[in-house]
């Protein structure tokens, strides 16, 4: 009955945000189906020639996962915000920075996570070596956790905005494309044979910074969101 | 419970102005709440009253003149239900981002029998009606351990059974030492005594 | 120091010493422009394999250059609004991001229309090229993100997230491209270092580039006093002042 | 105009059934609507108002029992105020989507400043109040030409003085030969009769 | 003051769409930035060699027209049925399905024209032929037009459902990917200096079609939407 100590709190919302993940089992497969649909596309208006498909592949997969990342951090605080949700939270007593971080774990193990799993399939249909897929798993799993924190930023300073809209991807794309740099390259590197552990130890680097910065950004951006 | 006007005030606010759109709302307002206390906000539409809710609560920070101190983490309920549509009516109380208490199952089974949700416990909020999905959030009100609650017309779209229990309840919290702000176009009718801020004169009583 | 921090806090102060700095930048700011176009497009010899096309560099290089200083006084303006909650700073960054973007977009205009007699084409993905584009985007993104905002007190601390952020990622951002371009393919043309210009070119740049600085810092003080004025347009001094204008 | 309730009805409804939820909101409900009459539905919160109300519009199309019968083009203001955030609230009036009328200025103008929104024809609505944004939607009926009107919770968020002039209005509609169907969880003060019909009892008085 | 005719009030609603838009400028800049952003991607994900980038400029370049109009059909009649505007659209005495296709056009003025007016910059920018450029903007031109009035069918349908989310582009994705091979087959004919008009005309004959027939299962959709 009295109030939740912070770690308890953000259990609950991680729970909260899961669970109404998995009350929209379409939205949930969302990544899945981003990745389908793209992969379909890319060898419809590319051409089929299995060769050039393999020497695209970790940009392809990696595009897609950068782009479905993109689509849906819009969404991680705007139906708090719609329905009121959000002033409670930042009303809240808990730390706003580690509530938000609860929000952003939630929807990468709703996206990243997904989607570094299922990945393996999507290689192998766009001829990606087998011995590249370890490296494109870490690679994935590490980038996209960056992904949802940098999105997450973009997403609590444009939810508040009546005529914002797809600013968010503007504010965040430059933020995207070391991620998108350094994951291509090592899943490049795994294919090539060379060692990828430098390219991984530098997404895990960025990691480290963002889960330092990101969440105090991200609440001084829901704040301000709030306030307008 | 100290309900003495004497103590230190739960809410005070000195000296508030504020413009919003080239229209002075406020000016050199000045209000100091204690327990015991339920205090009504007046004006007619667009007078400034949310506005001057939100600076109370602190949810608004900059933009005004003026300074709030708050002695409680006060019980905010706004214009906007903060009722998720997905999740049923226990979901919305059991995991709310509020953080203010963990319930227990009878607990919000109770609360919500009281706002007259009883058989709806289960059911995905959006299909709820307009009145029944406002009072999810009242339930709330039935749940909480603060002090001090600010509410922004709680009675929109709620009947008028709900209307008055909802005041029995708020006189009862009242009573208990707690203190309340409120807003609403409708004449309270409460037993216990209304402190009146009349927006539009400026006139505290 | 903190007396002179606190002026630098109000509003009347700043837009004061703002126009006295204006008053002799925008002169000094002209002679140099001037001189340095001359100096560059007519008192020098066209270069042996480019011609006269390399005349575009004594826009190109300066507008670059200060493209990138901008961010850095974007950013830190950023850094003190956030820190030490002064508004002024806000002005600043305010002020700072429309001049930055153009500047970036006048150095990728000019290369691009450089690009086509020298290269061939008018755009290649090369680091700094690319680069530029993305240093394009963030201060794209902070004049959207000012302008989304209806409460521009609000506007102002939500840009100085933002370019803080882009702050800590500039380095990761220049790192990454750089060493990105240098992994897929080597540079089919280099950039030639500054070291290998000739003198008779190097000096006239060099004024061009002092030029190119004093033209932001004229820009920037004038954004920032129509910002303020905009800002405390209910004040008592902003009055006197349009009271004043009015009168003359 | 035929104000008398013999002639035709402009709306009638022949023996509805509906059932939502598992829960039977109303049965073999039969009610005709005559120009000059001014209907009010009652019910508590979830007694099924709005149900009936979208299904006498014609909005809900499916899933009950009965007919309904439509003489006129009514117009209907539901729960949700159809009121664009980013238009202002002329601009919300001279491009509705509802395709009523095309009006000029000047009528606009002055159906604004009769809900009392003069000085805010042209910000953007969102920066109203939330009562203002209401009475955005409601200037519609001080221009509309229809003859039948289904307000649902027409009140919601408007002060006293605007629930008044509102009330006025209605009155003099339904004395110039219109019909209102509406609901209000607040006791209606017209000077013309009013019919009601209680969901809960299955009334018609 | 009496209402409006069919056409008068399609020309309102076609107004009415044009100036929210503009009241959203970042959104009408939004098939712009979207276009800009991807056209990063490629290269970064890809690698930059001029070649390469040229072989898939016209792939690349539709599926980025696709992505971005199958992004933005999912909001044609969101805020409209999220405000009530919806419902007051369906009871209006004029024909829906004409109504119906006003938002379609007001979408299509807002995306596909714009992107096929800017295409030639990024054409440019991959190195795509100069002698491919005209083919490339009308084939967008059709191309897009069919994309909006088979994405206004998704939206129709899905505008209504509380859990709905990506489900449009799962509905809608079959439908799109004849225009894209079609579209991209037009432009490669181009680029070889093949003719493109056999092409361009079966992208015509399905806009024609689809004129015809989507409006109204639009306004079905519309009506089965707001009743549920
Ligand atoms: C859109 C295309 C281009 C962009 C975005 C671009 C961008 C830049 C940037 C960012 C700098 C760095 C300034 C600094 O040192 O900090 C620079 C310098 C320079 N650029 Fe460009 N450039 C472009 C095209 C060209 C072309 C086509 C040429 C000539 C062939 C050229 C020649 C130079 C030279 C000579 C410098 C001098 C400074 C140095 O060598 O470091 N650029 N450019
Ligand atoms: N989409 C739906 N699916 C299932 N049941 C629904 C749905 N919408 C409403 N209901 C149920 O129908 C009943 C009547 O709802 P309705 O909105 O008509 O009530 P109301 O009389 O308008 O109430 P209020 O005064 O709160 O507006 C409620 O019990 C509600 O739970
Ligand atoms: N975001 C905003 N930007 C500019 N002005 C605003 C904004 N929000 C509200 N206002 C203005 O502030 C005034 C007060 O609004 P507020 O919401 O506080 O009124 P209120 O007293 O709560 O009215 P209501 O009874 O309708 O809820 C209104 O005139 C409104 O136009
Ligand atoms: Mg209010
Ligand atoms: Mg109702």
């Amino acid at each position: 009955m009295s109030a939740p100590h912070t770690g308890q709190f953000c259990a609950l919302l991680l729970r909260r945000q899961l669970l109404l993940a998995m009350r929209r089992p379409i939205e949930m497969g969302n990544p899945l189906l981003f990745f389908t649909m793209v992969i379909v596309l890319f060898p419809l208006g590319l051409g089929p020639a299995p060769d050039k498909l393999a020497i695209f592949a970790p940009g392809v997969l990696w595009i897609t996962a950068l782009l479905s990342n993109l689509l849906t951090s819009d969404a991680v605080f705007r139906s708090d915000f719609d329905d009121g949700s959000l002033e409670q939270l930042v009303l809240a007593p808990q730390p706003l920075f580690l509530s938000a971080l609860a929000y952003i774990l939630a929807h990468w193990l709703t996206t990243g996570l997904l989607l570094a799993l299922v990945s393996p399939i999507f290689a192998l249909m766009l001829n990606l070596p087998v011995s590249a897929l370890g490296t494109l798993i870490v690679s994935l799993l590490l980038g996209t956790a960056v992904l949802s924190l940098l999105g997450g930023i973009g997403a609590a300073l444009t939810v508040g905005l009546k005529r914002g809209g797809v600013l968010i991807s503007l504010l965040i794309l430059p933020l995207y494309l070391p991620v998108l740099i350094f994951g291509t390259a090592a899943v490049q590197a795994a294919v090539t044979g060379t060692p990828s552990g430098p390219y991984l130890a530098i997404l895990g680097a960025m990691l480290s910074l963002a889960i330092a910065l990101a969440p105090l950004a991200i609440a001084a951006g829901l704040r301000i969101s709030i306030d307008a | 419970m100290s309900s003495s006007a004497a103590g230190a005030p739960l809410l005070a606010a000195q000296s508030l102005s504020l413009v919003r759109g080239g229209r002075e709302l406020f000016c050199e307002l000045s209000v100091e709440v204690h327990g015991g206390q339920l205090w009504q906000i007046e004006g007619s539409n667009g007078a400034g009253k949310t506005s001057l809710m939100r600076i109370l609560c602190g949810l608004s920070r900059y933009g005004f003149e003026g300074e709030v101190l708050r002695s409680v983490t006060p019980l905010y309920l706004g214009h906007q239900p903060a009722v998720k549509a997905l999740l049923s009516p226990r979901e919305n109380l059991q995991w709310h981002v509020s953080g203010e208490g963990l319930y227990s199952n009878e607990q919000i089974d109770t609360a919500l029998a009281r706002v007259g949700l009883c058989g709806y416990e289960d059911v995905p909020s959006h299909t709820l009606s307009a009145g029944q999905h406002r009072r999810v959030n009242l339930a709330r009100l039935f749940l909480s351990e603060a002090r001090l609650w600010l509410l922004d017309e709680p009675f929109t779209a709620i009947d008028k059974q709900g209307v008055d229990e909802t005041q029995a309840l708020l006189a009862s919290h009242v009573d208990g030492g707690g203190a309340v702000v409120m807003t609403s176009h409708q004449p309270l009718q409460v037993t216990c005594n209304v402190h009146t801020l009349n927006l539009v004169h400026g006139v505290v009583s | 120091m903190w007396t002179f921090f606190h002026k630098l806090g109000s509003p009347p102060w700043l837009y004061a010493i703002a126009g006295a700095i204006l008053r002799w930048l925008v002169p000094i700011t002209l002679v140099a422009l001037v001189g340095g176009m001359v100096w560059g497009l007519l008192l020098t010899s066209p270069d042996f394999r480019q011609g006269n096309s390399y005349r575009i560099i004594y826009i190109h290089v300066p507008a670059a250059v200060v493209a990138l200083a901008g961010y850095y006084v974007m950013a830190i303006a950023g850094a003190i609004s956030l820190i030490w909650r002064m508004k002024m700073a806000d002005v600043v960054m305010k002020a700072a991001a429309p001049v930055g973007a153009a500047l970036t977009f006048i150095a990728l205009l000019t290369g691009a229309i450089w690009g086509k007699p020298t290269w061939g084409t008018w755009w290649v993905w090369d680091a700094r090229i690319t680069s530029m584009l993305i240093l394009l985007f963030l201060y794209l993104g902070v004049v959207a993100l000012y302008e989304a905002f209806d409460n521009k007190e609000a506007a102002g601390k939500a840009c100085a997230v933002l370019s803080l952020v882009g702050m800590v990622n500039i380095p990761i951002i220049y790192k990454s491209v750089d060493w990105w371009y240098s992994l897929h393919q080597p540079a089919s043309i280099k950039f030639s270092g500054e070291s290998t210009i000739d003198p008779s070119m190097l000096y006239p740049l060099l004024l061009m580039i002092a030029a190119f600085y004093a033209l932001f810092t004229c820009c920037l003080l004038m954004n920032m006093r129509a910002e303020l004025l905009q800002r405390e347009s209910r004040t008592q001094w902003v009055k006197k002042i349009a009271g004043k204008e009015g009168r003359r």
